[in-house]
């Protein structure tokens, strides 16, 4: 049952149409991986997705209801990663982890935010502040705080970036567990390695034809999940 | 614990690791307030005639020197981003901000004014309505000053920007503020100007976090 | 008639009015020239780029550009 | 390359058709007013010829605000119903007010000068126009300090609004400030009751000064455009590699 769409989505972000017609579909346990060479929206579609801009027309909904409607509703049903890891230099690993499971659930469990940190393997690091950690250990605090509270939906941008082999392959079996208990997930990523069954969009299809003469008018091509 | 005082926490507990913050903050006050002498010259009575306007400036430039950091260290390692994106309203996350840039510049301000208020030789009865007058001032300065904070995000030269934004809104608390002062100190009632200082404070209690928060989703966009 | 010297004069407030409508008829003349100074600096340079681009050079830059 | 919300090319011919007829209008009125103003009417009975600067100081301070609120009016359209050309329209105002507040200042003290003896009086009307001027300089600065000019104009947008909200309340403040300091000025900036001969005049350059207004703002609005065509160009060629 299609829970997350999107129709005739318009991106129109630093004066240029990044996207446009774009339309898709997702059901609960179900993937979507984002194609597209860089500038090609990927970001931006995902941004859009999480309700952090508004598409120029077009509407992305949950359930038939606009996410712009209930803007927190929408955010307390995601997770999201982007290019930034927000861990406090100042502040401990489980300090930091500590504040945003909080922010989510009321009942503040230490112990779930332990087993996500134990799962990426970085267990160790709870008690070092932020500023001794490497790029690496801090993607991994990131991805960590995804596993520290439930949400449905996981929006996902490269999140592999500056994770080494044994890192992502946990991260990959995180992902399959959250798809097999109904969550949904959308991630962009160059890297060849593929969600299993996941469905595609290729950015790439939804740019606006380069003028050559012609009319500019982009191919509206739906991919109904 | 409410998402108002997770935030809060988090902010006054990074403050006070930094801790240099609002001693830097009360530095600045202090130093700006004792150049004056060295330009007008000690006598007495006319350092006390301008103490409280002297006073003020400088607690109002002061205020403004760490509003750029406000949101700048969040915007910069997406800790913004992801607030943006909790089931807490943007608007209560803009109101803890201000409510702790206020406990780390306001409070000491107002703690530091007695002491200059005494090396700027103001009248002794000045110096329970300077606190009051600071009292209800300094959070509107804070209010105020999250709207330029939000609105310069991500521009090139946001500190002197933001000055140029904020002080002319400034102008209203300023004057009714030193005129507080100023009526008891010639012996007047002060209920009118404080009466208006209030007023301006619970306007801007709600509006500011409403316009902050729209220039923060404008940031972010 | 009073002579020209007298009326410049203005009762002896003409060095204040003068002045005055010298530099507002300055100020305005000078925002009308860098204006459309402006204007024809950006509409050169649209030209340049939209005969780089097509290799024909469109007429006046208000034609029907079948952007959309 | 360009959306269809953001090419005004409709706006574009109606400016090239009333360009014309709002410059001739304001050279007439212009000319109109000058001679009424300097020529054709007597000196007033209190203020001699100095009157002759009212001329240009009061409809410069009405202009000064009138464009604010153009101002304030075109960023909240820009803001509601976020049409593009509003962005422009505001962004091409700007300036133009700051001038015409700079030249209020200006004549304004010229005019304190044989008045008052002093070529800046703390006066409530000018002390506003003072800040009045941060207020433009405040919103030219952030509309221009962001590299993507969409922000630029969002964020500027949403500061000429608190600013819009805020000029009461400054006026408010600075008059009680005036009042307080100092005895009201013996003589009202406008002059008591507005003499039939002087307010010919007066309107007549307030009306030319509103136009002036009009043509420099299709003409600036125009160079948004064009300047916006050009971004949008060379994006072009850097996201596709444009064979040309």
């Amino acid at each position: 049952m299609v829970k997350f769409t999107g129709t005739d989505l318009v991106c129109y972000r630093g004066e240029r149409t990044v996207f446009q017609g774009l339309t898709f579909g997702l059901g609960g346990g179900e993937a979507v991986m984002l194609r597209g060479a860089n500038g090609s929206g990927k970001s931006s579609l995902l941004r859009l997705m999480a309700g952090l801009g508004r598409p120029l027309s077009g509407v992305i909904g949950w359930q038939g209801q606009s996410i712009a409607d209930d803007p927190e509703a929408h955010n307390a049903r995601l997770h999201y990663i982007g290019h930034h890891d927000p861990v406090k230099p100042v502040l401990t690993v489980a300090e930091n982890l500590g504040f945003w499971a909080a922010l989510r659930s009321p009942k503040e469990d230490t112990n779930a935010v332990m087993a996500a940190l134990e799962r990426l393997g970085i267990g160790h690091l709870a008690g070092v502040p932020g500023r001794f950690l490497s790029a690496g250990q801090k993607r991994r605090v990131n991805l960590a705080r995804v596993l520290a509270s439930s949400a449905d939906l996981w929006l996902l941008d490269e999140p592999q970036t500056a994770l080494d082999k044994a890192a992502e392959h946990s991260f990959f079996d995180a992902i399959a567990e959250h798809r097999s208990n109904g969550g949904m997930v959308v991630m962009s990523s160059h890297a060849d390695k593929n969600l299993a069954d996941a469905m595609e969009i290729d950015l790439g299809k939804f740019q606006q034809e380069a003028r050559s003469g012609g009319a500019a008018t982009g191919t509206k091509q739906e991919v109904q999940a | 614990m409410t998402g108002f005082m997770l935030i809060l926490r988090r902010d006054l507990h990074l403050a006070m690791r930094q801790g240099m913050d609002s001693l830097m903050v009360v530095m600045f006050f202090v130093i700006a307030v004792v150049l004056f002498p060295f330009g007008v010259g000690p006598e007495s009575n006319i350092l006390a005639r301008i103490a409280p306007g002297v006073i003020w400036v400088a607690a109002l430039l002061a205020a403004m020197l760490s509003l750029e950091r406000l949101f700048q260290t969040d915007y910069e390692d997406g800790s913004l981003e992801l607030l943006a994106l909790q089931p807490i309203a943007l608007e209560i996350t803009v109101m803890a901000k201000v409510v702790a840039h206020w406990l780390t510049t306001g409070l000491p301000l107002i703690v530091a004014a007695p002491l200059l208020a005494v090396l700027m030789n103001l009248p002794d009865e000045g110096f329970v309505i300077l606190i009051v007058a600071l009292v209800l001032g300094t959070p509107t300065l804070s209010l105020i000053g999250a709207i330029g904070a939000a609105l310069i995000l991500g521009s090139r030269r946001g500190g002197i920007l933001l000055s140029l934004l904020v002080l002319p809104l400034y102008i209203p608390v300023l004057i009714f503020g030193v005129s507080a002062v100023d009526a008891v100190i010639s012996g007047f009632e002060a209920k009118a100007q404080l009466l208006i200082l209030g007023g301006i404070f619970f306007a801007a209690l709600p509006l500011c976090p409403w316009v902050g928060a729209a220039a923060l989703r404008q940031a972010l966009d | 008639m009073e002579t020209i010297s007298q009326y410049l004069n203005m009762g002896g407030h003409g060095g204040f009015i003068w002045p005055a409508y010298i530099i507002v008829f300055v100020v305005m003349v000078a925002l009308m020239i860098v204006s459309r100074r402006s204007l024809k600096n950006a509409q050169e340079e649209l030209e340049t780029l939209t005969r780089g681009a097509d290799g024909r050079s469109p007429d006046r830059e208000t034609t029907r550009e079948a952007e959309q | 390359m360009f959306h269809r919300f953001a090419n005004p090319t409709r706006f574009l011919k109606l400016a090239d058709v009333i360009q014309p007829w709002i410059a001739g209008a304001t050279l007439v009125l212009l000319g109109a007013g000058l001679y009424f103003g300097l020529f054709a009417s007597p000196p007033d009975y209190q203020q001699g010829e100095t009157v002759r600067l009212m001329y240009i100081h009061v409809p410069s301070a009405w202009m000064a605000m009138f464009c604010y609120s153009a101002l304030a009016g075109s960023c909240a359209v820009a803001l509601i119903w976020k049409h593009p050309l509003a962005d422009l329209a505001a962004r091409a105002t700007a300036p133009i007010g700051a001038a015409f507040t700079f030249l209020a200042l200006v004549t304004g003290s010229l005019w304190g000068k044989p008045m008052w003896g002093t070529w800046w009086v703390w006066d409530a009307r000018l002390t506003s126009m003072l800040v009045l001027l941060f207020l433009y300089l405040g919103y030219i600065a952030l509309n221009n300090a962001f590299d993507d000019p969409q922000r630029g104009s969002k964020s500027s947008a949403i500061l000429a609004l608190v600013g819009f909200v805020n000029v009461p309340i400054i006026k408010f403040s600075v008059d009680w400030w005036n009042t307080l300091h100092q005895p009201a000025s013996v003589v009202k900036m406008g002059g008591p009751s507005i003499h039939a001969d002087i307010l010919l005049p007066l309107l007549l350059m307030a009306a030319a000064f509103t136009t002036y207004y009009l043509w420099v703002l299709l003409i600036r609005i125009r160079t948004e455009v064009a300047l916006g065509k050009i971004r949008a160009r060379q994006m072009q060629k850097a996201q596709t590699g444009y064979k040309g």
